[in-house]
């Protein structure tokens, strides 16, 4: 069934899943009037560049959501793809500073490089250094999903063998030989096309950046979805063998969205990084892969509407209380999981009233 | 030409040989049984001409030319092979209209489908429960709707793993009725039951299986009769 | 949205009671200080003192009458050694709440990662750890030593008659910039020695890494091989430096027949060891516990005394260089603050030139206005049974820092 | 400067006749209690002395080498002091051991080189007055190490008045060695076999250097007994650092294992992922503190012996929290795996800050029994550690009472049934509910074992725990669920592998290697090494 015809009878069922998850658009709505105020209001840079990260987090708790959530496949590793764009991301504002002010990066001063290696060619041009970060990850995401998926490997396997993925990646990018400042990571950049890193409309335009992103891809993960494609990913979720059998090669489905996915995990680690202004293979640890999880559960799995609550929520905590209550934000933190995982199964979603999906909708996870 | 032949087909787990050497040949319009005691490897024979299990050796050949152990469960499918679970399989949050066109598979064109689906619906006799949830359903209504679900696309070789279990006398009485309706000349159907009553309903042909091989071919009266057919079921 | 810890720990219930009263006059004469050192995660145990000794030194300023008459505030956190983490709040501390100074950061990489956000918004860091060098920002003060000015003198009097006289060395470093920059510097001082390459070797494991076996074989079997005394060059931090200690001791190596350097290594990571074995070996900092003098007497002191009253969570009778060197950072801080006459950064920057401190470690600390370096002595000490570091050298006054080595 | 005084010292040693050097105590106190120069002078003078003095005499030369050494020497104005510890209020006078409060002194830091010298003087003292064969056995083997530091005088002094005949042998074979430059041509050859039948590395440079010397050119039996002497020893020390692998990878594979073990019983039964392992068994190594805290108080004599005490008391504090933690969260996520992956990664999240807030970030002190600190040379360079022998040991022992447990209670048939067939072992009436938190206490206890026998070998704190769960599951899932037999064999695997690889390629890229290797076999074989088949 191709997505884009929903005539005759289908049309009802479309018209159900739009009803019933008025969230999407209330957030998006909220995406765009937030982008709107910042640039209006002007508030404090240091709460516009929050305001950024925390969609920037969002749309990685998005892109998890649409495999865990709609597909069923818990991945432990899309720090991986986050971090694919995040590095391609400060290559591209290295190689961008070093062609404006032609100062090296002090990593690659420090490695006795007499310039940038030769495959940073042409990252100084944005374009070029968005289509490598995506295709990147995408590639990834291809091989180790064709391996993985062709030989049925999934449950709690795929979250375990994703783990070690991610854990494999931050052993070798922590390695100075890899190139890419090992530990200290990459760090420094100057400029953003050309305007200077901190000036406020920089900050506020990230910002924006970000938000109108998350409203994009929300917008999208929504069409995804509530299209034919999404009820095969609701399918394969929940009995892939009898959708197998039904004649559709799930391998490919998933290749397809897991492919997906991992391009807008990447697409949240390029906004991440000048936001953050670093980074380094610590957004490979285990940890955070896992935390991007507990985002979603937190949110509401397979609500896209909960992801970004979850994403949001959680680091907006985070950045409060590591500074207002150092000491109780972890067990803040593993409180929230263990009640939204012990009371509310549908995330934080269930206190708001908004629960949707039965409860039997959630029980095979 | 058989619709279905089956070559000398074995299947292993670990040291347990859950096929032996199976042959068998199902001709086209025939509604095949398969009977046989718990662990005769009934359900695994289903596995492997659906493509779910892969034998050790042997072939399953659909029609003179495709080879299904070298195929994978969509191939299988899209080939015309469509098959019923035991545990009814359906989706359960999408509604019955979903799982029917999905049901249709990925080849039919849009239109074709939505004609299709409401056919099915018919026939299955579930169109007014069409925008409910799957997992809404009764356990029968459940049976219906799978069974509505592989009819969909039309297949020419249709498995049903014991379509009857767990439901009432009259349903049972549609189920055989509804399997009636589903023979055509060029559909071979291979159905798997306990319900001797059921299958004597329904079937042209039982085989009854043992402990992976075949103990007996032939119509369900020979089967009744049959020494070792008797010893089998009832002599342990 | 912000509201950090403050000092003294005012209960909350007395800010709602009568915030109108407190709020402004304790606003109106303070100045806040920042510090960013991790109470939790991989660098809780080294870092999370940090903290305290910074609550104690503006105690100290505080008892004496503050800084040009106010009072100082001293608001901590936890970035949970997740690096942006420290972005992010020391980017709250500066835009929210306005502090004067940020303390803090104790790996490269939290500096590194600190560094941006002091630079756009003119902050400054005082940064109590010896590192790499090779960095000058106008917005970071480099409190303790980079390595041509700490490890160099160490290395020296090792391959001089008064140490062992060490000819081949075998470095080991955890994975990462400090370490390879100590060696890539080494390498290039023990070339302009004239010694040959065959005389090193050089293996960097993974943080965190704990199964030395195989490595302290290496060393034994470089140890064995023809050539001169060896020597260990150890630049593995954290847990590392205790799990290699105890492989080398249990291996039965001797600091009289491979010595270690562990240039990272403090009382602190002798704290689970049985020192017995390890008698001997050295390590190098601006400040060892075992100093003598009256100022080193009188912090050792004032250190046990505010972990008795303030029940800090942390030993009460160990002190190491990166203690010192905080409580150092918010005396320079208060000095040029006070002799600037102003908190406004630019103007505490220029007060810089000329300014000295004499310290717990015995030496005068001072900087000069060439760069944001501040002169420290030189001491190694050599691990005892005490699970501490006997003195066995330093360096007769306070070297000039070189932040940019002339070695590679 | 300095290399002049040294020069000086030299020069002066040399104009003495070492013979006649009598032990003069005061000029040795005085030496020791000066510069770096007089005190390698004075440790020096007593190696050379030690052929001629009497043993009173150099029984009190070492006290003051020892003393210096442990930093117990005072020094002073009034002359130097002996303390009984260092820092210690009042002490013995070096010279008439009368006692006498301790005034303006300073205790000398003893150089790296000076303390190498002392040791040697220290040995020699120890093998000529030693009061246990062992204390001048180790004597002994310090002047092994340091071969050719001291004159041969003194091994056949020692040697002359050895009483313990297997001791004696060994001085004996000693001198033989330290006879390689010897003038006289039979002495030098059997001091090749005498240093070949002690093969080490150390050995192998010896003979080697003397091989390139102009000496084995001129003589060729001498030549001849070197080459014959080098083989031997590379063999041994092949040999040895084979054995050394072998023992690396089987103590890391034991520490895998201890991790992965309970585990694997977990997430066999129940198919639950629990992130929080790492924390049992830090929580184990708690208990093993605490333990170790209460002999100190309640029974001191025996601190000795806590470690074993702790083995019941880690399982059952490790295996207790962890069936709370099943009777309070995990029992309500059995259908949700994924869910309960989470729910223990919270719990390894809460655990940690607990212990954090609750005892502290720093790494706790541990007193080390001597069954499990030290080590002792096995063959060439293998030396076989104590507490790495004791993990072996332990895994050992863990393996082989969990498969008791497994197969032979009715607990372990239990499991052993809900792992092949839930649904069936339900149908037959076993509890299944209990079964399934009795089955996690056992795992979690098998964890808190772990923390015991970790103690001895990895720093103990609040963090310790994390770096065990992602190797423990590869182990678990490489060697397939549900079987403790694919648990150990993978365990093997992957810590053989670690440790052939990392001496090629460093320990980063041993890690990667293995861990890609892992994934890239579970693709090819996701059910693991040892795993059934299972129908759908």
């Amino acid at each position: 069934m191709s997505g884009a015809v929903h005539t005759g009878l289908a049309a009802p069922a479309h018209e159900r899943r739009a009803l019933r998850d008025p969230l999407v658009a209330v957030l998006v709505g909220l995406c765009l009037a937030a982008a709107l105020g910042l640039v209006l209001g002007r508030p404090a840079p240091y709460l516009v560049n929050a305001v950024g990260q925390l969609a920037a987090f969002a749309i990685l708790a998005v892109s998890l959501d649409l495999v865990w959530g709609y597909l069923g496949i818990l991945s432990l590793g899309h720090g991986l793809f986050f971090a694919i764009g995040g590095y391609v991301c400060a290559m591209h504002l290295l190689a961008h500073g070093t062609v404006m002010t032609g100062t090296l990066p002090d990593f690659v001063q420090f490695m006795g490089w007499k310039g940038l290696p030769a495959y940073w060619a042409g990252l100084e041009h944005a374009p070029y250094a968005l289509l490598l970060a995506l295709g990147l990850a995408g590639l990834v995401a291809f091989l180790f999903g064709l391996v993985a998926f062709r030989s049925r490997v999934n449950g709690v396997y795929f979250s375990i063998i994703s783990q070690a993925l991610v854990y494999v990646a931050m052993l070798l990018m922590y390695r100075n030989d890899t190139g890419l400042g090992g530990n200290n990571g990459m760090t420094g950049f100057p400029l953003l096309f050309g305007w200077p890193m901190g000036a406020p409309a920089v900050v506020t335009g990230l910002a924006v950046a970000a938000l109108l992103t998350l409203a994009a891809v929300l917008a999208g993960a929504r069409w995804l979805v509530g299209s034919a494609v999404g009820r095969r990913m609701l399918a394969c979720r929940d009995d892939e063998t009898r959708l197998r059998t039904l004649g559709y090669s799930t391998t490919r489905l998933k290749l397809r969205v897991w492919c997906l996915s991992a391009m807008i995990a990447a697409l949240a680690g390029i906004l991440y990084v000048p936001q953050v202004g670093i980074i380094n293979p610590r957004v490979l640890a285990p940890d955070l892969s896992i935390e991007i999880a507990v985002w979603v559960a937190i949110g509401g799995l397979g609500r896209l509407g909960g992801a970004v609550i979850g994403a949001v929520l959680v680091n907006a905590l985070k950045f409060w209380l590591s500074a207002a209550m150092p000491e109780a934000w972890p067990f803040i933190l593993s409180g929230l999981v263990l009640l939204v995982v012990l009371a509310l199964p549908n995330g934080l979603l269930d206190l708001a009233g908004l629960r949707i999906r039965p409860s039997w909708a959630s029980g095979a996870r | 030409m058989s619709a279905l032949v089956i070559d000398a087909l074995t299947v292993a787990f670990g040291r347990f040989r859950a096929l032996d050497a199976l042959s068998l040949a199902v001709d086209p319009g025939e509604v095949r049984a398969v009977i046989g005691p718990n662990g005769a490897g009934k359900t695994t024979l289903l596995d492997v001409i659906s493509g779910i299990t892969k034998p050790v050796s042997g072939r399953v050949m659909l029609g003179d030319r495709l080879d299904l152990t070298r195929c994978s469960e969509a191939q299988i499918a899209r080939a015309g092979v469509r098959r019923k679970f035991q545990k009814p399989s359906v989706f359960p949050v999408l509604t019955v209209r979903e799982n029917l066109a999905i049901g249709c598979g990925p080849d039919m064109a849009p239109g074709a489908r939505e004609a299709r689906i409401a056919a099915v619906l018919g026939e299955v006799g579930l169109a007014v429960r069409a925008a409910v949830p799957a997992g809404a359903l009764s356990h029968g209504e459940k049976q219906w709707l799978e069974i509505g679900m592989v009819l969909a696309a039309e297949p020419g070789l249709l498995l049903l793993d014991e379509p009857v279990a767990g439901l009432s006398d009259a349903e049972t009485a549609r189920t055989a009725e509804l399997i009636g309706r589903l023979r055509r000349p060029d559909r071979a159907i291979l159905v798997i039951e306990h319900d001797m009553g059921f299958v004597e309903a329904v079937a042209d042909k039982v085989t009854v299986l043992h402990e992976g091989r075949t103990l007996y071919e032939g119509g369900m009266q020979g089967a009744r009769r049959d020494a070792r057919v008797i010893e089998v079921f009832l002599g342990r | 949205m912000a509201h950090l810890t403050r000092r003294g720990f005012v209960g909350s219930a007395a800010l709602l009671a009568a915030p109108a009263i407190v709020r402004p006059a304790f606003a109106a004469d303070t100045v806040k200080l920042g510090c960013l050192f991790s109470s939790s995660g991989t660098m809780a145990n080294i870092e999370g003192r940090l903290n305290h000794v910074v609550r104690m030194a503006a105690d100290e300023i505080n008892g004496r009458g503050g800084v040009s008459g106010r009072t100082i505030e001293v608001l901590t956190s936890d970035p949970a050694s997740d690096w942006p983490l420290y972005a992010q709040i020391g980017r709250q501390m500066l835009q929210q709440e306005k502090v004067a100074a940020l303390f803090g950061c104790w790996t490269s990489v939290s500096r590194k990662s600190v560094l941006p956000v002091v630079e756009q918004n003119d902050g400054l860091l005082f940064y109590p750890l010896h590192f790499e060098g090779d960095e000058n920002s106008k917005n970071v003060v480099y409190v303790n030593s980079p390595p041509a000015s700490s490890v160099l003198p160490a290395v020296d009097y090792l391959m001089g008659p008064d140490g062992v006289g060490a000819k081949r060395f075998f470095m080991i470093g955890s994975d990462y910039v400090w370490p390879r920059t100590i060696n890539k510097q080494l390498k290039g001082y023990w070339k302009s020695k004239g010694i040959p390459e065959s005389a090193w070797r050089e293996e960097y494991v993974p943080f965190g890494f704990s199964n030395f076996q195989t490595l302290v074989n290496q060393v034994r079997s470089f140890a064995s091989q023809p050539g001169g005394q060896p020597i260990v060059v150890l630049t593995v931090v954290g847990s590392s430096i205790p799990d290699f200690l105890r492989e080398f001791a249990n291996q039965g190596i001797a600091a009289t027949d491979v010595p270690i350097l562990g240039l990272d290594m403090v009382e602190a990571d002798l704290e689970g060891l049985d020192t017995a074995k390890l008698v001997g070996h050295l390590n190098c900092w601006a400040y060892l516990q075992a100093a003598k003098g009256e100022r080193n007497q009188k912090f050792l002191a004032d250190w046990a005394a505010y972990v008795k009253a303030k029940n800090v969570p942390f030993s009460a009778d160990t002190v190491i260089d990166p203690m010192v060197s905080a409580y150092d950072s918010v005396h320079l801080w208060a000095l040029a603050a006070a002799k600037a006459g102003s908190f406004a950064v630019p103007e505490v920057r220029k007060a810089f030139a000329g300014l000295s401190f004499a310290d717990p470690s015995g030496y005068t600390l001072t900087m000069t206005g060439e760069n944001n370096y501040v002169s420290r002595g030189v001491f190694i000490g050599s691990v005892n049974e005490k699970r501490g570091f006997d003195v066995l050298w330093q360096s007769p006054d306070a070297p000039k820092p070189v932040p940019f080595s002339p070695y590679g | 400067m300095n290399r002049l005084r040294a020069v000086l010292a030299v020069l002066a040693m040399l104009i003495v006749p070492a013979s006649a050097a009598p032990l003069e105590r005061a000029a040795l106190a005085a030496d020791l209690c000066g510069d770096g120069a007089a005190q390698a002078r004075g440790s020096e003078r007593v190696v050379q002395a030690a052929t001629d003095a009497s043993t009173d005499e150099l029984a009190a030369a070492g006290r003051l080498l020892a003393a210096l050494a442990e930093r117990r020497l005072a020094c002073g104005s009034e002359g130097a002091l002996i303390l009984d510890r260092a820092g210690a209020a009042e002490g013995h006078d070096a010279l008439t051991g009368a006692t006498r409060p301790v005034a303006e002194a300073r205790a000398p830091v003893l150089g790296l080189r000076q303390r190498a010298l002392v040791e040697t003087a220290r040995a020699a003292v120890a093998l000529l007055t030693g009061e246990s064969v062992a204390a001048r056995a180790a004597g002994l083997a310090t002047l092994e190490r340091r071969a050719g530091a001291v004159p041969d005088t003194i091994l056949a002094r020692a040697q002359a008045a050895e009483t313990d005949p297997g001791l004696r042998g060994s001085i004996a074979g000693a001198a033989q060695a330290a006879a390689l430059s010897s003038p006289d041509p039979d002495k030098r050859r059997a001091a090749v076999a005498a240093v070949a039948a002690a093969p080490s590395g150390a050995a192998l440079a010896r003979l080697r250097a003397l091989r390139s010397e102009p000496a084995a050119a001129a003589d060729l039996a001498f030549a001849q007994a070197l080459d014959v002497g080098i083989a031997s020893v590379e063999r041994a020390v092949r040999i040895g650092d084979g054995l050394a692998i072998l023992y690396n990878g089987l103590s890391f594979a034991s520490i895998l294992f201890m991790a992965a073990a309970g585990l694997a019983i977990i997430f066999g039964l129940m198919g639950v992922i629990n992130l929080a392992q790492g924390e049992f068994i830090m929580l184990g190594a708690y208990a093993t503190f605490g333990v170790q805290e209460a002999f100190r108080r309640l029974a001191p004599s025996l601190l000795d012996l806590y470690l074993i005490a702790a083995i019941p008391v880690a399982f059952a504090a490790a295996a207790l929290v962890g069936i709370v933690l099943e009777a309070l969260v995990l029992r309500h996520l059995y259908r949700r795996p994924l869910m309960s992956l989470l729910a223990t990664w919270a719990v390894s999240l809460f655990l940690v800050n607990l212990v954090r807030v609750a005892v502290g970030t720093q790494n706790l002190q541990f007193a080390m029994p001597p069954y499990v600190s030290g080590g002792a040379p096995l063959y060439a360079d293998f030396v076989v550690t104590w507490n790495r022998l004791f993990a072996i040991l332990f895994a050992a022992a863990t393996l082989a009472l969990t498969l008791l447990v497994l197969r032979r209670t009715p607990l372990g048939l239990d499991i052993r049934a809900v792992t092949q067939n839930r649904d069936m072992a339900a149908c037959l009436g076993l509890p299944t509910r209990r079964i399934d938190r009795l089955a996690f206490g056992l795992g979690s206890g098998l964890a808190g074992l772990a923390g015991v026998a970790l103690c001895p070998i990895y720093s103990v704190n609040p963090g310790m725990g994390s770096g065990f769960v992602i190797d423990a599951f590869m182990v678990v899932v490489l060697g397939g669920v549900g079987s403790l037999m694919g648990t150990l064999v993978a365990a093997l695997g992957i810590g053989g592998a670690n440790v052939l690889i990392e001496p090629l390629s460093g320990a980063v890229a041993a890690k990667v290697i293995v861990l890609v290797g892992i994934i890239l076999f579970l693709q090819r074989r996701p059910e693991g090494l040892f795993a059934a088949r299972r129908r759908r």
